[in-house]
């Protein structure tokens, strides 16, 4: 089992810079999930580890080997492309039994024709059959297994694209968004799956998401890209509840992080529309700064109780859970609020409530985007 | 003002000398134009344009058909028979166009054409080579026995030298050389049956096998020979005398080449075929037809042969030219070389041509057969019986 | 992923391209150095490249005196011009029809581009010679074109090139609300420029170099193409005049290499079909 | 007919469909259609009409003479070896130049440097005219001034005669026909690498493909099926009409040994002027071609389009 | 504005019966959400409302209009491909403005080089040129207008893909998966920016998505398929709420449906594992029903109160919730609870605790999977 190091990775393409200096080094057997906003330079650090793109600078090490003038296909690496790449003149199973064949069968037994009637391949091929029927079916694709790409719908063919990296035992796995164009009982199945794969092999991976749900949930730690840039890499619950940049937090939370932008008094105390909300921020008075708070830390209270004075704008059901939009009174700016369905059925739209927020679930940003201390004896004061 | 039409082969090889005879043609019938369509590359190529355009407006008024393709077009009648033409002149002889000269473009009682560029066979030999084995250059060998003898003697000076290059290839010329010279025919009076499988050919065809036993003659393309000759790797060339201005400029100062007629197997008998072209008048249109007959005769004429003879190598198809200082009497002085081809005119007969739609398959059925003699798969004996055999067959059956 | 560096492979890989070249090359060296010489110079006992007496310019001034070189070499342009615009035109849109729509009559129709391909233009050179004698047309440039406005190669080779187009970008495009030849002209021809271009560089090539079809229907050296004009330097009776001859097709060359140098660069420009998840 | 089988019970609203795609077919492949009747197809008709007469080129009369001239062919020695050398030619210089073809392109996209220069030297021969390259052969491959043998000598090897003798020619001219038939078809594999997606190699690297013989055999080959299906045909026809090299360069000889089907038929019809026999020719040589490039372009071609 | 109906659509490849007689008939300016797992035949129903491919059987309407037979150009229908079929040779603006181009300019204005000369199409030019940045701007690829797709990020393709689609105001949109690549915040951004496109032009719109968030707060009626059937069609409430078959309930819902075996005793009432359950099910005695309740329905008591007896197996932190992952006691079976992440805060794997169902949040499913009627006066057993 080896780590994967990407360090200090630069790359540009024709004056523009895609990745700036990045460094995410996965100890052996993390799980380490990527994500960002599109474009954000993803792709390219996946193509960057796997030897399919150089770096401008920077180093990409496994283990303790130094990968970085590798050919890709020394670097034992497997990788599920986000276009999927299938070879199209090979069906399902044999697209998946490529790296198998080209590990376990020798360059004469590869050969078309002429290599299935030398000896001694038989059990490897059977074997490789094997593998390759296993890894179909636990991604649900075994009956698929002679079909070429081309006759089969996107979620299968993504999956066929899983299939070709899961089968190896590779020193790392790269992943791109492979789980994109799966339906959600399919999604929660394959996930499982894969961490079912990962506890078992203790591969190294690094795996490209757009799912919150799948970052924190699958992840030993994330990897938060912004811009070309690594903002955040931590644990999925430091990266939710602690984010060490505004940014971070606005990215990752859906709904959006609710953020309002506030003013620091004398007392150290941040006030929003005039009414004092946070006390005992470590800034210079008169500084501004967002204060921010996830639509799940929101209690809605009725408009004669104690708060920040809201409206109810627009209720959106999403089954399990409603969200709230509100209009703070006064113009203060939007919020959303996530409310368990039960709770929300008493709100209509145009309704005025008061919004509490409970204490500790505030965070303080500076007007540079890094996250701002609070003193331990911080106190909600709109809450209070 | 008449235009005449004028379509020629091989241009790398006439178009100098018919630009000069237009010229001087048109000064001197100021009434008559001469336009040159463009050219066919060789003389198979020229035929088949002419075959195609039989009959339409493109048809040229006057081409220039190869002597042994000639039949085809009179039997077809696309030439126009020149007898009538003759028979107004009267006085073909005094212009210098004897019986010999006509009968070359006889077939039947039809004057298909006039010669116009002739040629003979002749033996080119390089007299470097025959110094290195002893021989005499200015004696040049009359009888086969003595080139045999020579050539022998040159291939075993190694080095890449070959003694004889014997140009068979292509169609049956040369084989009509040895035939010929041998007093033999192609076939009986009648035209119905073979007549070279008698001992004639079976002479001539022994006498390419033993060039190549005893003579030590490699198998060339003719290009190769022709290649090899000129960089002085070869002691003999028998090909057409037609070759030679090119030979002269092709050997330049390389080695000492000269020329000498061609032994006949039977110096008494013995008869050689004609090669080159004649005019042939087409144009159906009488008032065209005047204007041709006008041309033809020119360029067949003396000054016509006048300006071939050094250009090429041809021999004067025309007995004036040969004869009058006021064409090639100097020439021949001062150009030795070309004398040897006109040393022959006397022995020239028509090249012959077979009768019937097979006629120009016989001759490469000829020529496929000569060439397993000379690559030594048959006997003499057999490939005459082959060929024999095969060309009866082509022959018209009626 | 193709590092510069030096390795074994790439050695071997160069040393194999060069040794080709130098195969390929040769008969061209003794070409041009023919071209060079005078004309006792050209066969001799010994190989030498480079001639005693220099004679490139005599030989190249008779290529532009004998004949007239540069009507020749411009009345090749414009033919081989007209035949490949009709070519491409009728082409294009008939091997997008076959390769990605279906109607009944295509199997049919891929049959006809066999026998097309098969049929040897000496076989039917004299049915369309007496056409083309009948409306008058022969000696014009028409007549040089007509036999080859139709290019059953380059439908055959342009239907392979489409049938390798994914189907979603066709389709994609007649959502888009785009005709049928709307799309071979702007979805397909764009994408298939490297097929396109071989083929143009084959079209003009072999029309170039016709020496066949030109002495069917040209009777005239005002209307005549290139090859016709190197066979002034030719007499296969009497042996070529070798140095004018060579001297000859170095020009009648040359126009098509540049071309080709030129037309090549779609080659590196070829473009991957990476519009396409999936 | 392509259209697949229609499962019973079709909406007729589909086959409206199918009929408009159909008529936009016929729209765009009318052009062609056209032009191919009139070139081709009429002109072949031609030919099969006069391969039942015995018109000469340059006599009026037309005989309706049957079969007489296909009665002829099978006893007509030349032609029976004609379609031998024609075939022994055809299967050295189809493998040959593919595979070389194939080779110098994937040789020549691998380098880095020079590509525009190789690729020029290797297609030169395509661009040259074949009458005069037809000289410098002549030369080049002469069996003692020729500086091909002239190089074999200097390693100790005797040189054959290339050219005239009846042994060799068929060979010599089968070389010469590689030698111009790899540009071509190298550059028609260029043009069919282009259309490989680069994904796939990245895909291949990744699968461990690690030599560019795994590459090759994984994604390239099958890949350019199609390209290769083209090259393949073109060669084949291109072969099998072989007729300037042997019409330069040695006429049908030495002995017919480097007799090809074309240069018979050409014989034949231009120069014996026999034009209803080489008609008959040129059909039963029409007939063999296209049931054997049909039947073969049916049996690959769906295996290697993979959409 | 004009409704798409599809009647009886059956569809096979080979023998493949992809589409079985589906019936989807979508009201003018609705927007339909088309789910279903992968493979089911979304993508294929998509492909021949738009007329590249045809119906074995059935046919297509546009408002009155039967459009069966008419080709996909003359129909006017504007489709986002799950595979993106961007023009490899044009740029992202190139692209987008295709569309415009074809209608708004005529045939010789369109002719490359010669066209941008010809009169009369500057200012069309122009203002195809403005639409095309306005949607660009509002799918924030503004920016990368100039790129051609090989230049572009798996995300940035898509958004170019969908761009081309919304920059038309076509009879019907047509969008499959068209945010399956996208980022949380850019999915919610686009997501609003394509209801408020529907809500200003109301142009009928089939939207396949693999988003339940999507589907449920996007669609006006939502129609799941499964295997080439269609399922359910009906408002996101009723999917969600009132699931018509159980396959319905298992796919809606992330995470799932609980679902748990019981069978119908002599007074209508279910047992789960011998204990009363429901009661008063319109069910033959004896036979065995399945009863699904959501995991949000779920509440956790301690190992003392009443109800199901569990042990918690995994918890699983997803931000603003936490999944609780239990084991039924006696090996009944697997339940997910979902809890606020203060609630779960208590929780420790290997605990013993209680389950309790609200009551109203059962559903019972007969063994064909179709729902059962419960009689009003219902009762939750477990939870009395
Ligand atoms: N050309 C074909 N030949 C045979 N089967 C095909 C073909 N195209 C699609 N299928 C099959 O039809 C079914 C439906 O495909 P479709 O693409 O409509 O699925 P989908 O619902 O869009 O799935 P996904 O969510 O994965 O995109 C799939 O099972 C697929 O394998
Ligand atoms: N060949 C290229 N030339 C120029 N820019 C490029 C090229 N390839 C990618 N880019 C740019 O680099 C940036 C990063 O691309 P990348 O594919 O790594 O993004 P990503 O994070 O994977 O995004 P997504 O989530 O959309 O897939 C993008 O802005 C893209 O436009
Ligand atoms: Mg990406
Ligand atoms: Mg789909």
């Amino acid at each position: 089992m080896s780590g994967l190091a990407l360090r200090g990775i630069s790359k540009a393409y024709g004056g523009n810079h895609i990745l700036r200096d990045v460094t995410i080094e996965a100890k052996p057997g993390e799980f380490v999930a990527l994500v960002g906003p599109s474009g954000c330079g993803k792709t390219t650090l996946l193509r960057i580890a796997a030897g399919l793109d150089h770096p401008d600078r920077g180093s990409v090490w496994l283990g303790e080997r130094d990968m970085t003038a590798m050919r890709p296909s020394g670097r034992d690496i497997a990788m599920v492309f986000q276009s999927y790449a299938l070879y199209p003149h090979l069906t399902a199973g044999q697209n998946i039994a490529v790296p198998l064949a080209m590990r376990n069968l020798t360059v004469w037994q590869r050969l078309p024709w002429i290599g299935s009637l030398l000896p001694g391949q038989r059990e490897t091929r059977a074997e490789i059959q094997r593998c390759v029927f296993e890894t179909a079916r636990s991604l649900k694709i075994d009956h698929l297994l002679d079909r070429k790409p081309a006759q089969m719908s996107g979620g299968q063919r993504q999956r066929v694209a899983l299939g070709r990296a899961l089968v190896r035992s590779p020193a790392a796995f790269l992943m791109d968004e492979p789980l994109s164009n799966l339906d959600a009982s399919l999604r929660v199945h394959t996930r499982s799956e894969i961490v079912e794969l990962h506890r078992r092999a203790g591969v190294t991976t690094l795996y490209v998401t757009h799912d919150q749900a799948e970052a924190l949930s699958m992840a030993d730690r994330v990897a938060v890209m912004m811009g070309g840039r690594l903002l955040q890499f931590d644990t999925p619950e430091a990266i939710y509840g602690n984010p060490a940049h505004i940014e971070v937090a606005r990215f990752i939370g859906s709904p959006q992080i609710n953020l309002l932008a506030g003013e620091v008094d004398a007392a150290h105390g941040i006030r929003i529309g005039g009414r004092l909300f946070v006390e005992g921020v470590g800034a210079t008075p008169g500084t501004r700064v967002t204060i921010g708070f996830r639509p799940e830390a929101i209690k809605l209270g009725g408009s004669s109780q104690a708060g920040l004075g809201a409206s109810v704008k627009r209720i959106e059901f999403l089954g399990s859970e409603t969200l709230v939009f509100l209009e703070l009174a006064g113009g203060g700016g939007s919020l959303v609020a996530k409310l368990a369905p039960a709770e929300a059925t008493v709100l209509n739209p145009g309704q005025a409530v008061t919004i509490a927020v409970a204490s500790g679930e505030v965070l303080v940003f500076g007007s540079d985007g890094s996250r701002l201390p609070v003193a331990p004896a911080m106190r909600m004061a709109a809450n209070g | 003002e008449t235009t005449l039409n004028v379509h020629y082969p091989m241009p790398g090889f006439f178009k100098d000398v018919m630009d000069r005879i237009s010229k001087k043609f048109m000064e001197e019938h100021p009434e008559i134009k001469i336009n040159f369509v463009s050219p066919s590359p060789t003389y198979e190529e020229g035929l088949q344009l002419i075959l195609r355009q039989a009959g339409t407006v493109e048809m040229p008024d006057v081409t220039f058909i190869g002597l042994n393709r000639l039949r085809v077009v009179a039997e077809r009648k696309i030439s126009v028979d020149l007898n009538p033409f003759i028979a107004k002149d009267g006085d073909m002889v005094e212009q210098g166009f004897s019986e010999n000269i006509l009968k070359l473009a006889q077939f039947g009682d039809q004057q298909a054409g006039l010669a116009f560029a002739t040629s003979n066979p002749i033996m080119y030999y390089n007299a470097d080579l025959f110094r290195r084995v002893g021989a005499d250059p200015d004696a040049p060998p009359k009888t086969w026995d003595e080139v045999i003898a020579i050539a022998s003697k040159i291939k075993d000076l190694g080095d890449g030298i070959q003694s004889i290059d014997f140009r068979w290839q292509g169609d049956d010329w040369m084989f009509s050389a040895l035939l010929f010279g041998a007093g033999g025919t192609m076939l009986t009076p009648d035209e119905k049956k073979v007549a070279f499988d008698g001992p004639e050919g079976l002479a001539a065809i022994r006498l390419l096998d033993r060039m190549v036993k005893e003579g030590g003659m490699p198998v060339l393309t003719k290009s190769n020979g022709e290649q090899a000759f000129v960089a002085g790797k070869i002691g003999f060339a028998f090909q057409t005398t037609g070759a030679l201005r090119n030979v002269i400029n092709n050997v330049g100062e390389k080695f000492d080449l000269r020329t000498a007629p061609i032994p006949l197997l039977s110096p008494e008998k013995g008869r050689l075929p004609t090669g080159g072209n004649a005019a042939v008048m087409l144009t159906k249109d009488p008032a065209k037809q005047e204007a041709a007959w006008t041309f033809i005769k020119f360029a067949a004429g003396p000054y016509g042969a006048s300006v071939v003879v050094p250009g090429t190598g041809y021999v004067p198809n025309n007995e004036l030219a040969a004869k009058s200082s006021e064409y090639l009497g100097e020439f021949y002085q001062k150009n030795p070389l070309f004398k040897a081809g006109l040393e022959q005119m006397p022995k020239m007969i028509p090249w012959y041509a077979f009768p019937g739609s097979n006629g120009v398959k016989v001759t490469q059925t000829i020529v496929d057969n000569l060439s397993r003699v000379v690559e030594q798969k048959a006997t003499p004996e057999e490939t005459l019986a082959d060929a024999a055999r095969e060309v009866q067959r082509l022959l018209p059956r009626k | 992923m193709t590092t510069r560096s030096w390795n074994l492979a790439r050695v071997l890989r160069l040393a194999t391209l060069s040794s080709g070249a130098l195969i390929f090359l040769g008969p061209y060296v003794w070409m041009v150095s023919t071209a060079m010489k005078p004309r006792e110079e050209i066969f001799s006992s010994s190989l030498a490249l480079i001639p005693d007496r220099w004679a490139a310019v005599e030989n190249f001034s008779k290529v532009f005196t004998r004949v007239p070189m540069l009507q020749l070499l411009m009345n090749g342009a414009i033919v081989c011009a007209v035949i490949l615009v009709v070519q491409v035109l009728v082409a294009l849109p008939c091997a997008y029809a076959l390769a990605k729509l279906r109607f009944p009559g295509a199997r049919l129709m891929i049959s006809g581009i066999m026998l097309g391909l098969l049929v040897p233009i000496h076989a039917t050179a004299l049915p369309i010679y007496v056409a083309l004698s009948g409306a008058g047309v022969l000696n014009t440039y028409f007549a040089l074109a007509a036999p080859f406005l139709i290019s059953v190669f380059a439908i055959f080779l342009f239907l392979q090139f489409f049938r390798a187009m994914p189907d979603d970008l066709i389709n994609a495009a007649r959502l888009d609300g785009m005709s049928e030849f709307g799309i071979v002209l702007r979805v397909i021809v764009p994408n298939a420029w490297p097929a396109i271009t071989a083929f143009s560089i084959f079209s003009v090539v072999a029309h170039w170099n016709d020496l066949f079809w030109p002495q069917i229907v040209v009777t005239e050296t005002a209307m005549a193409p290139p090859p016709l004009g190197l066979i002034f330097f030719r007499a296969a009776e009497a042996g070529d005049d070798y140095g004018a001859l060579m001297a000859a097709t170095v020009v009648v060359t040359m126009p098509l290499l540049a071309a080709f140098l030129l037309a090549q660069r779609r080659f590196i420009e070829g473009i991957t079909l990476t519009g396409l998840k999936g | 007919m392509d259209s697949i089988a229609l499962p019973a019970g079709t909406s007729s609203a589909g086959a409206l469909a199918r009929r408009s795609e159909a008529l936009a077919g016929w729209r765009l492949a009318g052009p062609a259609v056209a032009l191919l009747s009139m070139l081709i197809l009429l002109p072949t008709l031609g030919v099969v009409a006069l391969s039942l007469t015995d018109f000469e080129l340059g006599y009026d009369g037309v005989r309706f003479v049957g079969l007489d001239n296909y009665l002829e062919l099978l006893e007509d020695r030349t032609f029976l070896i004609s379609l031998a050398n024609t075939l022994t030619y055809t299967l050295i210089v189809t493998p040959l130049s593919v595979f070389l073809g194939l080779g110098a392109a994937l040789l020549i996209e691998a380098e880095v440097r020079g590509r525009a220069l190789f690729r020029a030297i290797y297609f030169l021969p395509v661009v040259s005219l074949l009458v005069a390259m037809a000289t410098v052969w002549q030369y080049l491959l002469h069996p003692t001034i020729g500086p091909v043998n002239a190089l074999l000598r200097l390693v100790g090897i005797d040189g054959p005669n290339w050219l005239g003798g009846s042994d060799t020619v068929l060979m010599s001219l089968a070389l010469i026909g590689v030698w111009q038939a790899v540009g071509f078809n190298m550059v028609l594999f260029l043009a069919g690498l282009t259309a490989i997606p680069r994904e796939l190699y990245a895909a291949a690297e990744v699968d461990r493909a690690a030599t560019a013989w795994d590459r090759f055999w994984l994604v390239t080959w099958p890949m350019l099926g199609p390209t290769t299906l083209f090259v393949v045909t073109i060669s084949v026809i291109n072969a099998v009409k072989v007729f300037e090299t042997v019409s330069t360069m040695t006429q049908g000889g030495p002995n017919r040994a480097s007799e090809v089907l074309l240069w018979t038929i050409y014989q034949e019809g231009f120069v014996y002027l026999r034009v209803g026999y080489a008609s008959a020719m040129t059909v039963v040589f029409l007939a063999i071609l296209m049931v054997l490039m049909v039947l073969q372009y049916r049996a690959l071609d769906r295996r290697i389009h993979y959409t």
